[in-house]
């Protein structure tokens, strides 16, 4: 099967969407004639001419807001938010509009819509360049989130996306386009090309949304991960030794609930990591959830790794990142709790 | 260069407040006939004085004169004075209701029945309106059920919104009206991405946006300028100015350009200003920027220069901001009755005739409202299932929302 | 000592703010001449000049990049926001400005301010009307986090977060402005003239940010809540004679971590209550804190009894409120676990 | 009517694309000198045409003419040569630095040298300028250490913000220099907030806010110019149209409009276009534009002609969406030599003089490059520690920090 990075993937399946169906429509900034300062839109243009996949100006509410006029009319856009970090312009429209247009209009008009965005730190991208902002979207209701971990469910899930009848959030982790970073920035990462899951079947298929998958099989302790997060959870449960179920979200809203509690029921302890702050970050809802769900059967208060309670720093992004050491380090007090 | 001299912060002010005399003799106001008519092809850079003017129709004497004269039929004359004849007499009656306690809240169109109204009528089926609260004449002048928009208001078994909105957040895909947000402008930036979508189809349906006078200094308004110039969409972006926000003059949001039409000047979209409260007027100026959008020759923004009657929704009391003898000093009078006296100065209308009307309205909105009352009002009555309020946040409703609705017990 | 509703002493910790500094401002949507649609800057343009407290266009985003311009130059605004359900056009200018202008700079510059709006239910209001969106707030480091229940503290903590050296979010539960509103929609509301809280000492007094209050002492199990939900947990535990202990969390970010923990400690048992909706709420960082803190002194699962996971509806406002009735079989529920 | 006729979306292209050859012989440059010079109290509608054309001052010749010409004296002018000169080093240094990988991330200014030196010359101490990261000049003109600004490039021990922020993101209170922020536009409307807390405590200090031609897109930029409009707030408010956002041209941004000045027009703010690559020209119109601003007349709007030569940051590169030759091909041609040829015009300069002073430039700057490097790089020697990430986020660090704080172990 060919192998593709996960940009070639994301590519992939706008290529597929837009081939599939003329509503399909790709725009944003720099992601026209340019393809996007990530090249995931490259050549789109080229092959389905300037009004499926255009520049807009730099304008993210303006992108998104005449998106969900767009959707409404009929289309699907699927639009790039340069960074997720630069989301916020646009926090108006999505939250207060393309996440409430079926409900408050009883479904006279619906927003169909896919909002692509970078995220993630692990570039030296400083504060605008390095934020995971899940969690102020899970809170919408109305919204789906989703966070795909490797090119084969980049491709699947973002056709599943585009086909989706709602507004989804699309998180891409932008330190996975090119190889499974796990957080030991002090070596080469291996690419995708060899990896299996650099496998992306050519053509359309779809990743159903909502679904978890387990990435690691294990009995001591259920990590809860999504995105660039997984890696880093397989290299602390290699390096630990510890037998730690690794479960890869993908979906965060709407949220596999009965994949997590099957396997917390049977491991009895659970590590929540994520990139993004602490403080209500997705994490508490998964703690929330679990100390719920599972209250009997948990040998240990469940335990969160996640960025610190600052801004995304510089210089010191590898004391900021909750990297293998920090992750290995909660799955030891987590078993010895 | 007296660096000595110490800056000041300027606060714009109304001419005047409560107390004090009503004035508006420095509101410039072009005799009618007198603002040419030029090409809907016209280079924009060639008509921003059309800007800064007001094209109107009906003189003092009630006759239609100048180049912007003679888009309707005598028919449709009168049908648009019914129009908005209805729109008045649905208003009164759905302010008493708010008042007798049987919904929660009401916004009423009083002065400006025209915009609405009339501006509907140059539009085709499929168009789409992004309107605000303060539009539905749209749906009125479309022909939508009175009843159905009662139905809305008072959030009863039949409301088609399930009792999810507030009262006038209509929504209609068949009659062109978009759901109206509660956040003001958001609409902006979406029509224009509607036309967007109608040019990229190759469609021939246009798009028409709504904001008012104070909701243009919203972050939205600029968005959708710029889109709008830059993909030149087939859209028509209309501004009501009826001189107030909530309590807030339009002076604030306005600031030092001397009209809201202005500021499409600066992005090269043609900018018109008219009189609001001529209905001829408000219907030629769209039928003109509707052309220019269905040519495919871009967006037009449309400055309608009126006056809010009325409180600005039923939470409001004018009279601690503004004199109450205002209103009946606005110098471009009232829609209803400029209509009524041109169309009697025609010979089509006469005063029994209009009292005659008056009472068929009447008869019909309150038998609208009977039989919206028959299911239910606000507090009494027939009203939507608590189910109803789960259903619809998304297509299909995900696991944790059929949790929650079963822990509800409904 | 005199008594005030709640927009009364809102009023006067800004009237007693500006007579004690010239660097306090206070602007926004129709706050000047008409003193705002509550009413609670009512006559301080009249006492303190138009350029002190006056009129803002109709932009949130203006409002809030305006008064982070005006704390850069050293005034103390203090913004009203007319609805906190508007203040998503105003959101980057807060999380990506606002929050983080002192950290980035270095302390070079900083943004002493207070962004105040009237947030909750219970008004048939509509989606537009009614949210409780402070999770979106509690995310992001740098920001502070105020949520008074009454006018003796909304006074005091107003007072405090105009002279705080950061940004602070002050949200007002419209429907205590006027008295302590307990979710008995069918009952007449007790006006503040008649409440011991409606006590407010006149002139200057703070009350410290980051300290929660104990409303209720009791043995059986620890309710935490803020805002209008202290008085749906009074009237809860008072219908199901379960002696709850009531934490009025007061500010939520930062937070009283001790006084929850001592609490649960003692109770062995806890219940979160908001208006908000579920998914990752506030409640979601509660229960995530106390099960970590807490986890061997709990008995039963942390409860969150919230708004459901949609937009706030219109008509079915009864349903949609968690009041006593919810909160109080949550608590049976979590006595009986 | 012709109904028939279907829509369809018009993109904005650039002249040329890689492979074509540039052409900007559509650009209409006025003669030096040609533009008229209003008084600053001058009614804002009676110089609309300001915003059409290019204010201009050093003419092919070298030569400064018209009624802009004469703002600066000897000293000055080959002082500003010397700033620009030193950016240009300046810049040379740190791509190279970022190219050894001794920091993550650089932005360079060649071509724009002009704008923000000449501009900083209009200012005086206590003044505030709300930046993009491509306004460096006005810390090298302002004499700011450029070991300090290396310093911060290099997120080094002795970095002024801690290694908390990407490299150029500088902020110096003392030097008048607002915080740079990763996100575009938010600084405009902050800006206009500075000026108006200045005006608020009848100050004399006035604000200068700055956005790139892309970023005028955002809706910041809107709700400057509606707060500056409306309270007269005495801030300058820049656009650098440099021709190109990353590989969007201009055209994207500005759509409709013929320019980006004339945005000012809906709003009644004076508008002027400069050229950007002329000193000379920069600095008359920031004069102007300041004493407006501290006369109280309020605000202005200036859009400053020039290219960007360079790449946006070291991230891009430019000959996937442009053509090499296209900066060649910029008709105002490069504002050092135009600088540099009016001093040797005026006899004030010479080639020798230029080489020896860009021996002593390069020096400067290898030794101050030198001094920083000895306080570390990003990867290498003395960094910011570990507790600098956790201090700083408020005034006091709360408890759940200070807990994280030890949990990290710093
Ligand atoms: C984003 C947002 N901010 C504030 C409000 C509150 N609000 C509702 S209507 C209104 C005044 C709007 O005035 P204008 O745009 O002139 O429209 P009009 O009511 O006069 O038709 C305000 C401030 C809102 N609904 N949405
Ligand atoms: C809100 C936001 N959106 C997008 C970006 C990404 N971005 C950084 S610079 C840039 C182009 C800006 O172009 P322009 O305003 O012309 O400034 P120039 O770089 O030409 O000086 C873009 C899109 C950002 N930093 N912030
Ligand atoms: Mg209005
Ligand atoms: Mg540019």
């Amino acid at each position: 099967m060919p192998r593709k990075t996960m940009i070639e993937a994301i590519r992939d399946a706008m290529d597929v969407s837009m081939g599939k169906d003329d509503n399909v429509v790709v725009f944003g900034e720099d992601v026209g004639y340019f393809g996007g300062v990530f090249r995931c839109t490259q050549g789109l243009q080229q092959k389905y001419g300037v009004t499926r996949c255009f520049d807009a100006p730099i304008s993210e509410l303006g992108i998104v807001g005449a998106a969900i006029g767009m959707a409404a009319y009929g289309l699907r856009p699927c639009v790039e938010v340069q960074f997720a970090d630069y989301v916020y312009p646009a926090y108006d429209q999505i939250v207060s509009e393309a996440a409430r247009i079926r409900y408050r209009s009883n479904g006279e008009f619906t927003c169909p819509m896919v909002i692509r965005m970078p995220t993630g730190g692990g570039i030296f991208g400083g504060q605008t360049h390095s934020q995971s902002p899940e969690a102020l979207f899970t809170h919408v209701s109305g919204l789906k989130v989703v966070v795909p971990s490797n090119p084969h469910d980049a491709k699947g899930l973002l056709i599943a996306s585009i086909e989706d009848p709602d507004p989804v959030i699309f998180l891409e982790p932008k330190r996975l386009y090119n190889g499974p970073f796990d957080g030991h920035h002090e070596r080469p990462v291996t690419p995708w090309s060899k990896h299996p899951l650099g496998e992306v079947p050519d053509g359309h298929y779809s990743t159903p949304l909502g679904k978890a998958e387990i990435r690691r099989q294990g009995a001591d302790v259920t990590i809860l991960a999504y995105g660039t997060m997984v890696y880093v959870a397989e290299a602390a449960a290699e390096e630990t030794g510890i037998d730690a179920e690794i479960i890869d979200l993908r979906t965060l809203l709407p949220l596999d609930l009965d994949a997590i509690v099957a396997s917390v029921k049977k491991t009895g302890r659970c590590v929540v990591v994520h990139e993004a702050t602490l403080t209500s970050g997705f994490g508490a809802e998964l703690a929330a959830l679990v100390q719920q769900h599972c209250f009997y059967e948990l040998e240990a208060p469940i335990a969160r790794v996640t960025g610190w309670d600052t801004p995304y720093p510089h210089a010191q992004e590898w004391d900021y990142f909750p990297g293998p050491a920090r992750v290995g380090q909660a799955l030891r007090e987590t078993m010895e709790a | 260069m007296p660096l000595e001299k110490v800056l000041s912060l300027h606060v714009p002010e109304p001419e005047v407040r409560p107390g004090g005399t009503p004035d508006f003799s420095n509101v410039p106001i072009p005799k009618a006939g007198s603002v040419p008519r030029p090409e809907v092809d016209v280079d924009p850079r060639e008509i921003r004085d059309l800007a800064y003017s007001i094209i109107r129709v009906l003189n003092r004497e009630g006759e239609a004169v100048g180049p912007w004269a003679g888009t309707l039929t005598d028919e449709e004359l009168s049908e648009g004075l019914r129009h908005m004849m209805t729109l008045r007499a649905f208003d009164a009656r759905m302010q008493m209701a708010q008042r007798q306690g049987k919904t929660s809240f009401y916004m009423q169109h009083m002065g400006e029945e025209a915009v609405s109204c009339a501006f509907r009528r140059a539009l085709l089926p499929g168009d789409m309106n992004f309107p605000t609260y303060r539009q539905a004449g749209l749906l009125i002048a479309g022909g939508y059920p009175m009843v159905e928009m009662m139905n809305q208001i008072y959030s009863n078994e039949r409301d088609p919104l399930k009792g999810r909105q507030l009262p006038v957040m209509y929504a209609s895909k068949e009659h062109g009206f978009f759901s109206i947000s509660g956040n003001l402008t958001t609409q902006y930036i979406q029509a224009v991405g509607w036309a967007m979508a109608s040019a990229i189809r190759n469609d021939t349906k246009i798009a028409v946006g709504w904001v008012g006078d104070g909701a243009t200094a919203e972050s939205d308004f600029h968005a959708a300028l710029v889109f709008a110039s830059t993909y030149k969409a087939p859209v028509v972006l209309n501004i009501v100015n009826n001189q107030w926000a909530i309590s807030t003059f339009q002076g604030i949001a306005r600031g030092g350009s001397g009209t809201f039409a202005a500021r499409g000047l600066g992005f090269g979209i043609p900018a018109l200003r008219v009189d609001g409260n001529d209905y001829l007027a408000v219907h030629a100026v769209a039928k003109w920027a509707t052309e220019r959008a269905r040519r495919n020759l871009g967006p037009t923004l449309i400055e309608h220069v009126t006056y809010r009657v009325g409180a600005h929704s039923t939470s409001d009391d004018p009279s601690a901001y503004r004199p109450k003898e205002e209103s009946a000093a606005w110098p471009l009078g009232d829609p209803v009755l400029r209509l009524k006296n041109h169309l009697i100065v025609r010979g089509l209308w006469s005063e029994e005739r209009h009292k005659q009307a008056e009472a068929e309205i009447l008869d019909t909105v309150i038998s609208a409202q009977k039989e919206a009352e028959s299911h239910g009002t606000l507090h009494a009555g027939g009203k939507p299932s608590a189910r109803d309020m789960f259903e619809g946040v998304y297509a299909e409703m995900p696991p944790h929302l059929r949790r929650q609705r079963q822990q509800a017990g409904v």
